[in-house]
């Protein structure tokens, strides 16, 4: 099933919400006109180069400038000292702030640039600053730095371990915290009381955000003025202007941030990180514009990873096979440094996920982060839930497995019954509404399962080996209602705040302080804002990413977008429509109670041809001639919209897949996807969202990974050795949905940014396991490139005396 | 990154090419053909010539022609230029077929046979393509041409029979117009370059395998012959039994020392691998022997 | 340092620039001749950003040094069509949403271009193994194949039905399960 | 990353070969790339002090032990090498210090560190020389433990286990040849007594007692 786009010029106003039209971003896009910051060339602009460590962990022995700053066209080389220097601008922390905090959290110093250690390969040790970008990086190649290298970290495991390196003076054996979620007494006795378990021992590998836009930023200070203008990649303006304003020590009403054009963030553009303050610094140092643009091997030692856990997992099943527990262990890698929203990542958007689809009545999870000398690891699509879903539908494979149950069956059997919303998990969480089994039976008819399990048992017989795995997921979006973020850590609101100003002659732009980047936003609110309004769609203009612009905001990610920011414009414009109304009854010389408004046109109930349209009452309201008394003229409203609970979206996908014993090799048959995201604003756009975040999970599944080596030297540092997915890699896919609005918000929406990425890879990893039953093959850690596959099929074969292959030994495994 | 900086020199001749590296003998020099091995070792700054001489727009570089029972295939001649020649598919099938799977479409348009040959990356799709093909490959010195059997070419990573004053002009491929050619390849999933790449030239004359050559490439330190394979099937009927007992002996003699092992697949996975393409190219073989004259 | 004097034809407009011998094309037609839709998004090669067209065939920017590109005809994607009168490649893109954030897209299109040259009426396969060389992180390719379908429809109006079978050695393509109709 | 191998040399005895390897003018000449070996004499190596030394001695290989044994490598201390690395257009130069940890016949245990720009490395690496089993020539098994930082290290996973294997192939193969052309070893092996009770061969070989041979 494919959407079919259409031109807005082609649906009646009142069909605007919920049609698949053209995105109205693309025109600009695709003719070359777009504005990415790179494109942004302002007069006597120099250009930032960052030196950065040799080493993934190392002493500063002594950092020599001198040849650099001797170069031509080299306007300046700075260290750490220069930054702190009262001689200097600025008079901030010059150190990263983490906005997430835990209990038992170890916040460690993170300098902007590294003063006396560094701790990976990122950590930036000067900055230079030149006439032009190529200058910049030679005179970046000349400064000498001297190093005592250190033994370096790269997996929590190692971190942990007695004879590790220890990163931080301050933090004790590279813990960085400790926590726990569930109730760890009620889950060993239900384990204690079980008749059956399985468990599963498995590595999240490190993935790389890999945004097509490698990060950059222009600063333009103006000294007259004392403005210091930022335009960045980024996800979230605003949260970047608060953050770096205290970096710099430069005041946040003096500080704007601006997101031109956004080429993709997938989570790397949230995080405040070094370059972009250091931009603005040299900006100020130097009193004019500067740019930086990261080169991909530079977003490959900077851009925070996302992921990367080691974890003990089993789930514990009655005779029923009714699942009565289940209890997780893992270690989460956080990098050299806690990075923006690190600490959140691996325990709130993780562990609150842990009863994935299904009622489970006793969860434990205990969570324990690693200081590690790989980047700072922090949101990567999906950010937590991914891990978790994962986890879940692993273990609900084996435990399927091992009641010898079809799969399918199993998770039918332990879904949340619909009606039981709203459902309280074990886990600190209410699901908003759902019907787990509709996708279910929908994704089943759509692979024509029955009929699958006969051509798999047909295609074993010839030696062809044939699999289906299934992901039944759900994800916690939307984040989130800031008093509940406040008691989790957060650092900050997570509201989400919009301005809807009706323009005199009646056009209208709706202002957003989310920030898209790439999933059009401009289409979407506008569909919005004028199905609340009854305006025409052209109507209306969007207007995002831009602290000046926008009074306040919290930014695009999290799914939030729709969900929150959707909201917030809706709550805005029904402001709009509120005030309108009383401007109508004045005009029309009705109580307000009397008016009402549909399609764009205030009337008087009983009399329809008392009427006023929408574009007319906010010329009366500009015009100011004839309004009620005591109201202000004009006709716009801001508001903080402030969600009453995440949203929760769910799915199931499945993968068939063929595997080849002999080349390890897997070749996916199908993929289908069924995905219940709330009510669809544009199913065009939805369907480009799972799409795209169906090929970021088969990245992950088959192709990704953040390798380093024993010295914390990332091994898969450029597009040559990291596996972004190609056209050829991602199958295509097929679609369906069912729609379970949710109750939360206005528009019924339930986010759909990482949907995708957070079903795929157990779908396919668990088809690869049901291709590969007859070997004895329980599990293979992601990505399972061809090597893996093949080595798991022979470690198999060799350890159990070699399962033939075609023997169908259903009770193998399980237990490991 | 960027490339640090170099003096840069375009020959329009083979004899200025070799008058300007003898002018910069003292110097670190590379000779620029396509670029597309060059330029990002440069701008990832492992590579840092003083000079780079351009033999990219050398006329008499470019070009296919059959000559007599040769086909000679001028050094700069693109990739996609030699695909666009239908002398190619005819006279040198193998060849045609693993140059149809180098790279992507950009690079084909800019890369070049020569370029790739002289670069001897083992992981590249050309050198088991020049030995199934029996390819010479012709480099040009102060002294003159001299003609190297691929089968002498190539003995390193990155290492030929090149001299440092040397350049190559053409490569000479042996006219295989009755023989079928098929090149099976596990792309890195990230580079595209061959983790395994198996090439094969044979003739089938009434199912039976008259004349066979099989180079690998991605396996070892260098381009390979494929002996054991090659020995297997001389004179005996392509079909799937033979198929197998040739694929069974694809590693045959290969110093294990010296075969590739990286992040992409260990040697002994590449040993796996190289049985597994062997089989699938000779299956393309005697799919193509079964049909002839399928085309492209 | 080494520079030298070139011309470059862009979009039909003759540029005459000095450059160090090193400039990338990329970036003299970005930083030196603004045109800068041509987008950089990896220096291995690979990613495809920067494709523009060279005398007719789709080349990567990033891997061509300027001076190997004196006296050329580029072409780039600010002389595919205006938003009032798209070329049918970007009508493609835009109908079948084949973008999201669009860094990728003009490298995309660059490259298609090659494709439907080459191959008026191309299958799925034939378009995600003709796009190898460009990545796109957003879409997950599908919505880029129709596009690219779509627009091989618009400039073939009277297009053959699916193409045969061809004799390629190249990689085991994706099954087509999903195929839109 | 860990490499190893073993390399036969023909023709020769443990003897002879352990001679040649304690000479560090022939390890200098068999070693690709490298253009100067030189003892260490201070605490630091000054590269481009150690250049102009190199280019203002005249060493000449010798199969005259007295000569080697006044220059041969000793145990605990250091070596400062001048080493080009060439794997294509990829072409290091690299300034190398070599600590020689051990040394006791037949076998040789050193660890050293280079850097070349912004690329380093450190290894450690062992040698043990025994007879082959035909008796006729000498087996040398070779293992070396290295790790590489900055720019090459992402290059180094791919080449440097055929790079590293061909440069020692190459290095034996020159090391036989020299053997060959020099005749190393060929004065007897057992004159003269000194005074600390070794022989100056023992003293070249690192023998503490002329008794054993393997």
């Amino acid at each position: 099933m494919t959407v079919d786009s259409l031109d807005p010029d082609d649906v009646d106003a009142a069909d605007i919400l919920g049609s698949a039209i053209e995105r109205r971003e693309d025109p600009a896009l695709l003719t070359g006109n777009a504005e990415y910051t790179d494109d942004i060339q302002i007069d006597g602009m120099l250009h930032m180069a960052v030196v950065r460590s040799q080493y993934g962990h190392a002493k500063l022995e002594g950092v020599d400038t001198s040849e650099a700053e001797a170069m031509d066209g080299v306007h300046g080389v700075y260290t750490y000292e220069d930054l702190v220097s009262d001689e200097t601008p600025g008079g901030g922390s010059f150190a990263l702030p983490t906005a997430w905090l835990l209990d038992s959290l170890k916040q460690v110093e993170h300098p902007v640039l590294a003063s006396d250690k560094v701790r990976h390969q990122g950590d930036g040790i000067a900055v230079v600053v030149a006439e032009d970008r190529y200058t910049a990086r030679d005179a970046a190649g000349a400064v000498d730095v001297e190093y005592e290298r250190l033994d370096a970290v790269v997996h929590p495991s190692e971190a942990f371990s007695d004879d590790a390196e220890q990163l931080h003076d301050d933090a004790e054996d590279n813990v960085a915290f400790d926590w726990e979620i569930g109730d760890a007494e009620k889950t060993a006795d239900a384990f204690a009381d079980a008749s059956h378990t399985a468990s599963i021992d498995l590595d999240n590998q490190l993935l790389i955000a890999n945004a097509m836009e490698p990060r950059a930023a222009v600063a333009d200070y103006n000294p007259g003025t004392d403005e210091l203008d930022v335009a960045m990649t980024t996800q979230n303006p605003h949260v970047h202007r608060l953050l770096m304003a205290g970096v710099l020590g430069h005041p946040e009403h003096k500080l704007s941030v601006r997101a031109p054009d956004v080429g993709g963030g997938f989570g790397s553009k949230i995080h405040h990180y070094a370059d972009e303050a250091l931009v603005a610094w040299c900006s100020m140092m130097h009193e004019g514009p500067i740019k930086w643009t990261a080169t991909r091997s530079e977003t490959y030692l900077t851009d925070a990873p996302g992921r990367g856990h080691e974890t003990k997992a089993e789930i514990a099943m009655d005779d029923d096979g009714n699942i009565v527990g289940l209890r997780v262990d893992t270690m989460a890698n956080l990098g050299a440094y806690l990075s923006t929203f690190a600490p959140a990542v691996p325990t709130y958007l993780y562990g609150t996920l842990l009863s994935g689809q299904y009622d489970i009545p006793a969860i434990y999870g205990h969570v324990k982060g690693a200081f590690t000398n790989v980047p700072p690891v922090d949101a990567y699509r999906g950010a937590g839930r991914p891990e978790a879903s994962f986890l879940v539908e692993r273990l609900v494979h084996l435990g399927a497995k091992e009641m010898g149950m079809d799969p399918v069956e199993f998770r039918k059997q332990n879904f949340v019954p619909d009606d039981a919303f709203p459902y309280e998990t074990q886990v600190a969480v209410v699901y908003d509404s759902g019907e787990y089994t509709k996708p279910m039976d929908e994704a089943l008819e759509m692979l024509d399962y029955e009929n699958f399990r006969e051509e798999q048992e047909r295609a074993r017989d010839e030696g062809k080996y044939l699999g289906v795995g299934f992901s039944c997921y759900i994800e916690a979006c939307g984040l989130a209602p800031s008093e509940l973020a406040g008691q989790l850590g957060a650092q900050a609101g997570l509201w989400e705040s919009s301005l809807v100003r009706m323009h005199p002659s009646g056009t209208v732009t709706a202002y957003c302080g989310t920030s898209g980047h790439g999933q059009g936003h401009g289409t979407t609110y506008a569909q919005i804002v004028a199905n609340e309004l009854g305006v025409p769609y052209d109507s209306v203009e969007v207007v995002e990413g831009d602290t000046d612009e926008i009074p306040q905001g919290m930014g695009t990610y999290g799914s939030r977008s729709a969900a929150v920011g959707g909201s917030s414009l809706v709550k805005s414009a029904q402001k709009v429509v509120e005030k309108g109304k009383e401007i109508a009854a004045h005009q029309l010389e009705a109580d307000p109670e009397d008016i009402e408004f549909e399609n764009g046109e205030y009337s008087v109930a009983g009399a329809p041809d008392r009427s006023m349209s929408m574009a007319d009452v906010a010329g009366a309201a500009y015009l100011a001639h004839d309004i009620p008394d005591e109201m202000e003229p004009g006709l716009e409203a801001t508001s903080f919209y402030d969600p009453d609970n995440f949203v929760f979206p769910f799915g199931t996908h499945a993968a068939i897949v063929e595997v080849d014993p002999d080349s390890g090799e897997i070749e996916i048959e199908r993929y289908v996807a069924v995905d219940d995201v709330g009510n669809q604003i544009n199913p065009k756009i939805v369907e480009g969202q799972i799409h795209g975040g169906i090929a970021q999970g088969v990245g992950q599944a088959l192709y990704e990974g953040a390798e380093y080596d024993d010295n914390a030297t990332l091994m898969t540092g450029s597009m040559q050795d990291y596996a972004v997915p190609k056209a050829e890699h991602v199958p295509e896919m097929e679609t369906g949905a069912t729609v379970t609005p949710s109750p939360h918000n206005p528009l019924g929406v339930k986010g759909v940014g990482e949907a995708g990425t957070i079903a795929a890879p157990q779908a396919i990893v668990n088809a690869v396991a049901d291709a590969l039953e007859p070997f004895g093959v329980d599990h293979i850690d992601m990505p399972m490139d061809a090597e893996s596959v093949w080595s798991a099929v022979q470690a198999n074969a060799t350890a159990d005396g070699g399962a033939e292959p075609g023997s169908d030994d259903a009770d193998h495994g399980g237990e490991r | 990154m960027f490339p640090d900086e170099f003096d840069y020199h375009e020959a329009t001749s083979v004899s200025e090419a070799i008058d300007l590296m003898g002018e910069h003998a003292g110097a670190e020099t590379e000779l620029l053909a396509g670029g597309h091995s060059l330029l990002p070792a440069m701008k990832s700054g492992l590579s840092s010539p003083d000079v780079l001489i351009d033999i990219g727009e050398v006329e008499e570089l470019h070009g296919v022609e059959v000559d007599g029972d040769t086909l000679s295939i001028g050094a700069m001649t693109t990739y996609s230029d030699f695909i666009a020649e239908d002398v190619s598919e005819e006279h040198a099938p193998a060849l045609y077929h693993a140059v149809r799977q180098v790279g992507d479409t950009q690079v084909r348009n800019r890369g070049t046979l020569g370029g790739n040959l002289a670069h001897a990356d083992p992981a590249s799709d050309l050198p088991g393509a020049a030995l199934a093909t029996d390819a010479t490959i012709v480099v040009t010195g102060p002294d003159g041409e001299r003609r190297v059997s691929a089968d002498d070419f190539f003995f390193g990573m990155y290492a030929t029979d090149i001299g440092p004053d040397e350049l190559v002009t053409r490569v000479e491929v042996p006219s295989a117009a009755d023989a079928v050619g098929a090149y099976a390849k596990k792309p890195s999933p990230s580079s595209g370059y061959a983790m395994v790449g198996v090439c094969v030239q044979a003739t089938v004359d009434g199912g039976t395998v008259t004349t066979v050559r099989v180079g690998a490439n991605g396996v070892m330190d260098h381009g390979v012959r494929l002996e054991g394979v090659e020995d297997e099937l001389a004179g005996e009927s392509l079909d799937e039994d033979s198929i197998a007992a040739a694929a069974d002996r694809a590693s045959e003699g290969l110093d294990t020392a010296m075969m590739m092992s990286d992040l992409q697949a260990s040697a002994e996975f590449r040993e796996q691998l190289v049985g597994t393409y062997t089989r699938r190219a000779l299956e393309r073989v005697l799919d193509r022997t079964a049909t002839p004259a399928a085309a492209d | 340092m080494t520079e030298h004097d070139i011309t470059l034809t862009v979009n039909g407009a003759e540029h005459d620039l000095t450059v160090e011998a090193r400039t990338l094309l990329v970036h003299a037609l970005r930083d030196e001749l603004g045109y800068t839709g041509t987008n950089v998004g990896c220096e291995s090669s690979l990613c495809g950003a920067c494709t523009v067209r060279m005398d007719g065939e789709a080349v990567k920017s990033c891997t061509t040094l300027a001076v190997q590109a004196d006296g050329a005809e580029i072409r780039t994607v600010e002389d595919l069509g205006t938003r009032h009168d798209f070329h049918p490649i970007q009508e493609g893109f835009q109908e079948e949403h084949g973008l999201q954030c669009g860094y990728c897209t003009p490298g995309m299109m660059m490259t298609a271009l090659d494709i439907l040259e080459e191959n008026p009426d191309p299958t799925r396969e034939e378009i995600r193994e003709g796009l190898e060389g460009n990545l796109c992180r957003c879409t997950g390719y599908q919505n880029i194949v129709n596009a690219v379908q779509n627009a091989a429809e618009q400039m073939q109006p009277a297009a053959v039905a699916d193409g045969g079978e061809t004799d390629d050695d190249g990689p085991t393509p994706a099954t087509d399960g999903g195929e839109k109709q | 990353m860990e490499f190893s191998g073993t390399f036969e040399l023909e023709d020769t005895t443990v003897d002879e070969v352990w001679l040649a390897l304690s000479d560090p003018v022939l390890v200098q000449e068999s070693l690709p790339g490298c253009t100067f070996l030189l003892h260490v004499e201070g605490e630091e190596a000054d590269f481009d002090e150690l250049a102009e030394q190199a280019s203002e001695l005249d060493r000449e290989l010798t199969n005259d032990p007295e000569v080697i044994a006044q220059r041969a490598f000793k145990e605990g201390e250091r070596y400062a090498a001048l080493m080009q690395v060439s794997v294509g257009p990829v072409n290091p130069t690299f300034e190398t210090v070599v600590t020689i940890d051990e040394r006791d016949r037949p076998r040789m245990d050193a660890s050293g560190e280079g850097s070349s720009g912004d690329s380093s490395f450190e290894m450690s690496s062992s040698m043990a020389l025994s007879e082959t089993d035909d008796g006729d020539g000498v087996a040398v098994e070779w293992e070396t433990q290295a790790d590489v930082f900055g720019k090459v290290a992402g290059m180094g996973q791919r080449v440097i286990n055929p790079v590293a294997n061909r440069i020692v192939k190459r290095f034996f193969s020159s090391v036989q040849e020299e053997l060959h052309d020099l005749g190393v070893g060929e004065v007897s092996t057992s004159d003269g007594d000194e005074s600390d009770g070794r022989s100056l061969v023992d003293r070249v070989l690192g023998r503490s007692k002329s008794t054993d041979s393997e």
